[in-house]
């Protein structure tokens, strides 16, 4: 074969090439695309459903309502990437409420409640890394775990009962506002910006996916797995314990029986985005839409008054009908 | 200069209480491509993890650069200047093809991943193996032969002073393995020492200076290439003679058989994906070889004929009769069995057992609430372990702690077992011995006989001459040549897969 | 020696803490071994902790049932088991059970209604939050309230759902009926939890002042809320404290041979503004 | 080489053979005897704790308690082996007491009550299996969806409230039993040696391992993955209808409230009896070790009388420590 030929072959399969690129680049983006557009269906809908519903105020008491749970749906995005699971967010959200409170209660002064709510939630996420990591244990059953523990710690720091507190900073940081913006949506942004950055342009990031992908071929590419995933526990913990800041910042009180079931609710968000749960693939944009689609129907179903069986029998619809059109994940 | 670059001495590694390494000692020099020769389950992978760290040897010392290593990890093993490239790959899937590329370290501008420099890097680097692949999307959506690429270029791209090659050229087409053989020069002439492991023996030939053979992990001999030929190699890696394998040297043996005219299968006017008017008959007792460059569409012709396809126009014939295929499980109740490109893809059932990984298939036939018959399963299998002689301690032993080679045998021995009446074959030999593919081919030969049809496809010309009765050359999407056993021609038929057919009879002018 | 068992469906609020530490004390001060057990809302978990009391020399029971109707098959093993049985919190009428002892849910809810519609003007439009699902205490306090709000022609309302015990959750509730009914005067809730949140979300939409709220069920944190007062202006209290203390009790009776009466109801107390400070003493935990 | 040296070969590694084999299944069923040990441990531990916990009214009572629940437990084993995943067995379990109360208490008769339920809950699995496998769908979203809208189901069905309802049959079932062995205790037995043995030697059980395995390798070879996974959840389906009629008949009442967290409950028994979320792995003989050590823990809890919050702290502490010591599943 003389050259010219081949130069010719390959013109033409960089002409296929790059209609076939075209169409594949749709593809694996139009999971969200899809997903947006169930979003706006969705918004319209409920706009036509009801006259209060496209309002500036609602959305931000959308917003506002989602700021715990996102930020907990977010960190479960990273753990599940890395092919994990964290079943125990919810717990930590209640103990870190606990302790901010039992800490602020106790006279300590702001700074020092903080940093020891911020270290008790990290050191939940350091136990469930290091079990899961270092002694190699199936996620599902630490976090299960951790997640019955951490409650009942949660219940025996309080004395079973949820308490008030008082600071007039954790009051502004739950009801205050900014340009008229509440601060927990500020904060539900920041953790979306700064996470989305650390996945994409840290080699941290990258290893988190490479682990999820794979995660004996990721140690025999000389990532530090064990290291890594920690890592990931750790931050998840940091987030579920920010996550419970907010809520007491929102509540006033420290409340042991907070977050139950929250788990459940990020992972519905996290996977509706596009999120898989066997790890190596997943989007913070995914989930941003799948928590906003979950807080968007809870919000309609409030605003129409729809009775509780009935939400139950519609979110079970709408779940299996969002999820049906946005579908073909595997 | 003849500066030893790694050594290892003693390497005894086991597996469940079993030996794959029986005090292994190689030494591998500066500046040498080393040919590491043995048959399928001889212990080449096993050493090749044990160098990296990926496995821990239970005794033995390694030395790097003279050096001794006291434990190695994949890391260290990266720091030292080894590079590997593994028989199972070991892509990340969901990544894009430059992540895979810098996966342990990612070009950064101020401790951030500079996306744009790692594209530019990559694409650099593909261009060196003159692949055009973009590097932007997933692994997963290559093909088996360009991940092995992009594996080639992601070990190349460290300039490894090591590089450990295991089967790289397995999965490639002829064009690509010369420029995988220019990379090992390159890299030879800096100094760097490299390690490749293959089953054709042509190419050990061809690039090796020189050549270690090992057999049931343990050393057999060791030297120049030159003091090596063919037939020395392979009585030294099987332990027997050679005269077994005499045919395999000779091209125009033609001790196939002759395919009666019945037509067992036949398309017409077929048409998916980009190709067209895929025309050919398939006649009982047929080895009909197929023959095209990566891209051309025969896959694509054989995947729909096994149902994979959404989109088929034409006619397929079986026994004369129009047959619609929809799903493999239409192709197998017509009697189609199909031997697919990617074993690690969809060829194999890794947590199950040999046994269940060869007997599934024909379990099909069965009723879902049927029992399995253990007793029938078990003696089916012992038989294929032993007339493939696939080396694992019992049928039951999961499939994924066999060598790469023994476990293609087990995967086409489902499909034998099967006992279809045509079946589709793609690569069917890749990664498998010589001697092996020696007795493969011939049960292949031997259904054949039985008035059986086979649909064989293979990126190596050599064997796809040997085995078949015609081969069907498929160029951008067309039949563009039909070479009878008389006319074979090792070069012709590389011309016509390029594209170059001078010869009247061509199906289509261009 | 005679030996008390308390099964709770739940152990996880401060409702049913409270229950708990009634009947702990009255055990104690009646001499009595107590042991408890939460079925954490299983009605088979339920059974097999009467089982366990049962092999532990337990004879008499309080049953705090998940469900009345689940109740039924406790009262029964517990009968069979050899057990007198008083149960705690649902009534029915027609119960096996030894006696019930119940706070007045209805009285609670129309107390609590009452007050609400008179912080409000006795006219306007307000919201109801009740359980999600229709366990008996809740849909009680929920006919208390409709009974109150009856008797002022100028009140409606507007929206009846149960967003879950979830403070945060309740706080969406809030907004969203807020923005659906933007003249709304009022809420109550018949819990705590919720609550809270629903003066969060009042304190949100800046409707401090002009939308006001009542709860039935007290708690520390919504002690604190009333004294407040601008949003929260009443807490019907259940001192659900009693109920355990009370069903000791009835099953000290029994223990010997006195009658007891079927249904013994206790009354609660409204809490405003005004007595908070007085009643902070009566909450009785910590 | 010759014959008589070829053959000394194949003897020498037919020896080696015959010790590694032995060596392997010894390995392979490790994790099964190192959970058994860990189930003796609990039993000798709880036996010295309290003198109430060894006997066989004890032993008789915790297999009862756990009829319900562990039943749900081996369906959800064939379904994580099946690489999939069922989340709406609890709220089958509610409706399934709920249509059985509500037929009774029509009037219908109890083959036809006992008919129409167990019918109900064979279509929530199909309706499941429909969506996961023929439109192929994230199983975990789709039975989320179910579990909300056939509680949702539940609730209206039965108005709301639990309602009692008679019939001595249910009863016996429920309460009565047979050679001193309560009913529920044979029903458990039954499904676990049936499914054991439809996973173990029936052409079905081995195309779920190998759809597990791989689903991809697993079409081209020529199974109905399509019907199969249909089968999977339809079967899953029904054995949670079982389990709903055995709760009604322990209670006496259609109980729409029923079987929260079942979901949570079975996967912890499974995957705690070294099942794998990959899917392609798994024993039912697993997870009848993982639903008794977690029955024994509850169980000795209440026999200590642990205080709820420390139950909560020490159940975790168990579930994690029990992992630890049968560890080592990848
Ligand atoms: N993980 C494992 N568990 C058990 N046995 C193993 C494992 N890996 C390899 N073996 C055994 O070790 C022996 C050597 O295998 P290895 O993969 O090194 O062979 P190989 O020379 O690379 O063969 P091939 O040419 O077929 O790739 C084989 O008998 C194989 O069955
Ligand atoms: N589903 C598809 N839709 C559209 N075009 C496709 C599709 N699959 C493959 N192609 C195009 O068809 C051509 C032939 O691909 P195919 O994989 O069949 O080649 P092949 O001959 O089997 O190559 P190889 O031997 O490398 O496997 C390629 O150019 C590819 O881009
Ligand atoms: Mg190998
Ligand atoms: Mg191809």
């Amino acid at each position: 074969m003389n050259t010219s030929e081949k130069s010719l072959t390959q013109r033409n399969e960089k002409i296929q090439k790059n209609w076939t690129q075209k169409g594949l680049e749709l593809i694996s983006s139009s999971y969200l695309v899809k997903l947006s557009i169930a979003c706006l269906v969705l918004v319209a809908l409920l706009s036509f459903a009801s006259p209060y519903f496209f309002t500036l105020t609602n959305f931000k008491d959308i917003l506002l309502g989602t700021a715990v749970i996102g930020i907990i749906s977010f960190g479960m995005t990273m753990v599940l990437i890395s092919d994990g699971i964290d079943l125990s967010v919810g717990s930590v959200v209640a103990y870190s409420s606990v302790i901010l409170c039992v800490s602020l209660n106790a006279g300590l002064g702001l700074p020092v409640a903080l940093f020891l709510t911020v270290a008790g939630a990290i050191t939940v996420g350091l136990f469930n890394g290091f079990f899961v990591s270092v002694l190699n244990i199936n996620p599902f059953i630490i976090t299960l775990g951790s997640m019955s523990l951490v409650r009942g710690i949660a219940y025996i720091i309080i004395g079973g009962q949820p308490k008030p507190f008082d600071s007039d900073i954790i009051r502004f940081i739950g009801s205050g506002s900014l340009l008229g913006i509440p601060i927990p949506i500020y904060a539900l942004l920041l953790v979306l910006v700064v996470l989305s950055y650390v996945m994409k342009y840290t080699q941290f990031g990258r290893n988190v996916y490479a682990i999820g992908n794979n995660q004996e071929t990721a140690r025999l590419s000389g990532i530090n797995v064990v290291k890594t995933r920690i890592l990931v526990y750790c931050i998840m913990g940091l987030l579920a314990g920010i996550a419970g800041i907010l809520l007491a910042a929102q509540t006033y009180a420290g409340i042991p029986a907070a977050g139950m079931g929250y788990e459940l609710d990020a992972l519905t968000a996290v996977i509706l985005g596009g999120t898989c749960l066997k790890g190596g693939q997943g989007r913070l944009a995914g989930t941003l839409l799948g928590t906003l689609i979950v807080a968007l129907v809870l919000n309609g179903q409030n605003m129409l008054g729809v009775p509780y069986f009935y939400q139950l029998v519609s979110k079970g619809i709408i779940i299996i009908f969002a999820m049906t059109v946005a579908m073909k994940r595997n | 200069m003849n500066q030893s670059a790694l050594r290892i001495s003693n390497i005894v590694k086991s597996f469940n209480g079993i030996k794959a390494l029986k005090g292994l000692t190689l030494n591998f020099n500066k500046g040498e491509i080393i040919g590491l020769v043995g048959s399928n389950g001889a212990g080449k992978s096993t050493l090749l993890n044990v160098i990296w760290g990926a496995y821990a040897p239970d005794s033995g010392e390694l030395y790097i650069d003279g050096e001794r290593i006291e434990k190695i990890t994949p890391t260290k093993a990266q720091e030292l200047g080894i590079s590997i490239i593994f028989q199972h790959r070991r892509l990340m899937p969901y990544m894009t093809v430059a992540e895979n590329i810098f996966i342990d370290n990612m070009p950064k501008k101020k401790g951030v991943i500079d996306y744009k420099k790692m594209r530019t890097d990559a694409k650099e680097l593909l261009d060196v193996l003159n692949l055009d692949i973009d590097c932007n999307i997933k692994v997963e959506r290559l093909s088996a032969e360009e991940k092995q690429l992009v594996e080639i270029v992601k070990a190349y791209s460290k300039q490894p002073k090591v590089l450990l090659m295991d089967e790289p050229t397995t999965a490639l087409r002829q064009g690509d393995v010369e420029r995988l053989f220019e990379l090992m020069n390159t890299l030879k002439s800096q100094g760097s020492s490299v390690v490749f492991i293959s089953h054709r023996l042509k190419e050990v030939m061809e690039i090796c200076d020189r050549i270690s053979i090992i057999r049931d992990g343990g050393n057999v001999s060791e030297g120049e290439k030159l003091d090596y030929s063919p037939d020395r190699i392979v009585e030294e890696m099987s332990g027997i003679t050679a005269t077994d394998f005499e045919h395999q040297r000779d091209v125009t043996d033609s001790s196939f058989s002759k395919a009666s005219q019945e037509v067992l299968l036949s398309a017409s006017s077929l048409s998916v994906d980009n190709c067209q008017d895929i025309e050919f008959a398939l006649h009982k007792g047929e080895i009909l070889g197929f023959a095209g460059l990566g891209g051309s569409g025969v896959e694509n012709i054989f995947e729909a004929l096994y149902g994979l396809k959404t989109h088929v126009d034409g006619d397929i014939k079986i026994d004369g009769v129009d047959v619609e295929i929809h799903s493999p499980i239409d192709a197998i109740s017509y009697g189609l069995g199909f031997v697919s490109e990617d074993r690690q893809l969809n060829g194999e059932f890794l947590e199950l057992s040999v046994k269940d990984n060869i007997c599934i298939p024909k379990g099909q036939k069965k009723r879902l609430y049927s029992v399995i018959n253990r007793k029938e399963e078990t003696l089916a299998s012992k038989g294929f372990i032993e007339k493939l002689n696939i080396k694992t301690d019992s049928e039951e032993q999961l499939i994924k702690n066999l060598s790469g080679g023994n476990q293609q045998k087990a995967i086409i021995a489902k499909w034998l077992h099967l006992q279809s009446k045509v079946i589709l074959m793609c690569e069917p030999t890749a990664g498998i011995d010589v001697a092996a593919k020696s007795d493969v081919n011939k049960l292949i030969q031997q259904i054949a006989l039985e008035g059986k049809g086979i649909l064989y496809t293979s990126s190596y010309i050599t064997e796809l001459m040997h085995v078949s009765d015609r081969i069907i050359v498929v160029y951008q999407g067309r039949i563009i040549k039909v070479f009878s056993r008389a006319e074979y021609d090792h070069n012709k038929i590389y011309l016509a897969m390029n594209g170059i057919n001078e010869q009247i009879g061509a199906k289509h002018e261009h | 020696e005679n030996k008390i068992g308390m099964m709770q469906h739940n152990q996880s609020d401060s409702f049913q803490q409270a229950m708990l530490k009634g009947a702990e004390e009255m055990a104690d001060r009646l001499d009595y071994q107590f042991i408890d057990a939460s079925s954490n809302d299983d009605p088979v978990k339920e059974l097999e902790i009467i089982r366990n009391f049962a092999k532990r020399g337990v004879d008499l029971l309080v049953l705090g049932s998940t469900t009345q109707a689940a109740g039924v098959a406790g009262v029964e093993l517990a009968h069979s088991l050899g057990m007198k049985v008083i149960t705690m919190d649902s009534i029915q009428a027609d119960s096996k059970a030894e006696g019930q002892v119940g706070g007045d849910d209805v009285a609670a809810g129309y107390y609590a209604a009452k007050h609400l519609a008179e912080s409000i003007g006795g006219k306007g439009k307000v919201a109801i939050n009740k359980f999600p699902d229709p366990i008996p205490p809740s849909e009680d306090r929920v006919k208390g309230f409709y009974k109150a709000f009856n008797e002022y022609p100028g009140i409606e309302v507007v929206a009846e759902a149960g967003p879950g015990y979830d403070t945060i959750k309740a706080m969406n509730w809030t907004a969203a009926t807020i923005q659906a009914n933007p003249d709304i005067k009022g809420f109550i809730s018949i819990e705590d939890t919720s609550a809270l949140g629903i003066v969060r979300g009042i304190e949100n939409a800046k409707m401090d002042g002009k939308v006001h709220s009542v709860t039935v069920v007290e708690s520390a944190s919504i002690y604190k809320e009333l004294q407040k007062g601008e949003v929260l202006t009443g807490v019907f209290a259940m001192h659900s404290y009693n109920y355990g203390a009370l069903a000791v009790t009835l099953l000290d009776r029994l223990n010997h041979n006195r009658p007891v009466p079927f249904i013994v109801k206790t009354t609660g107390v409204l809490v405003t503004r005004d007595n908070v400070n007085k009643n902070l003493e009566y909450l009785n935990f910590d």
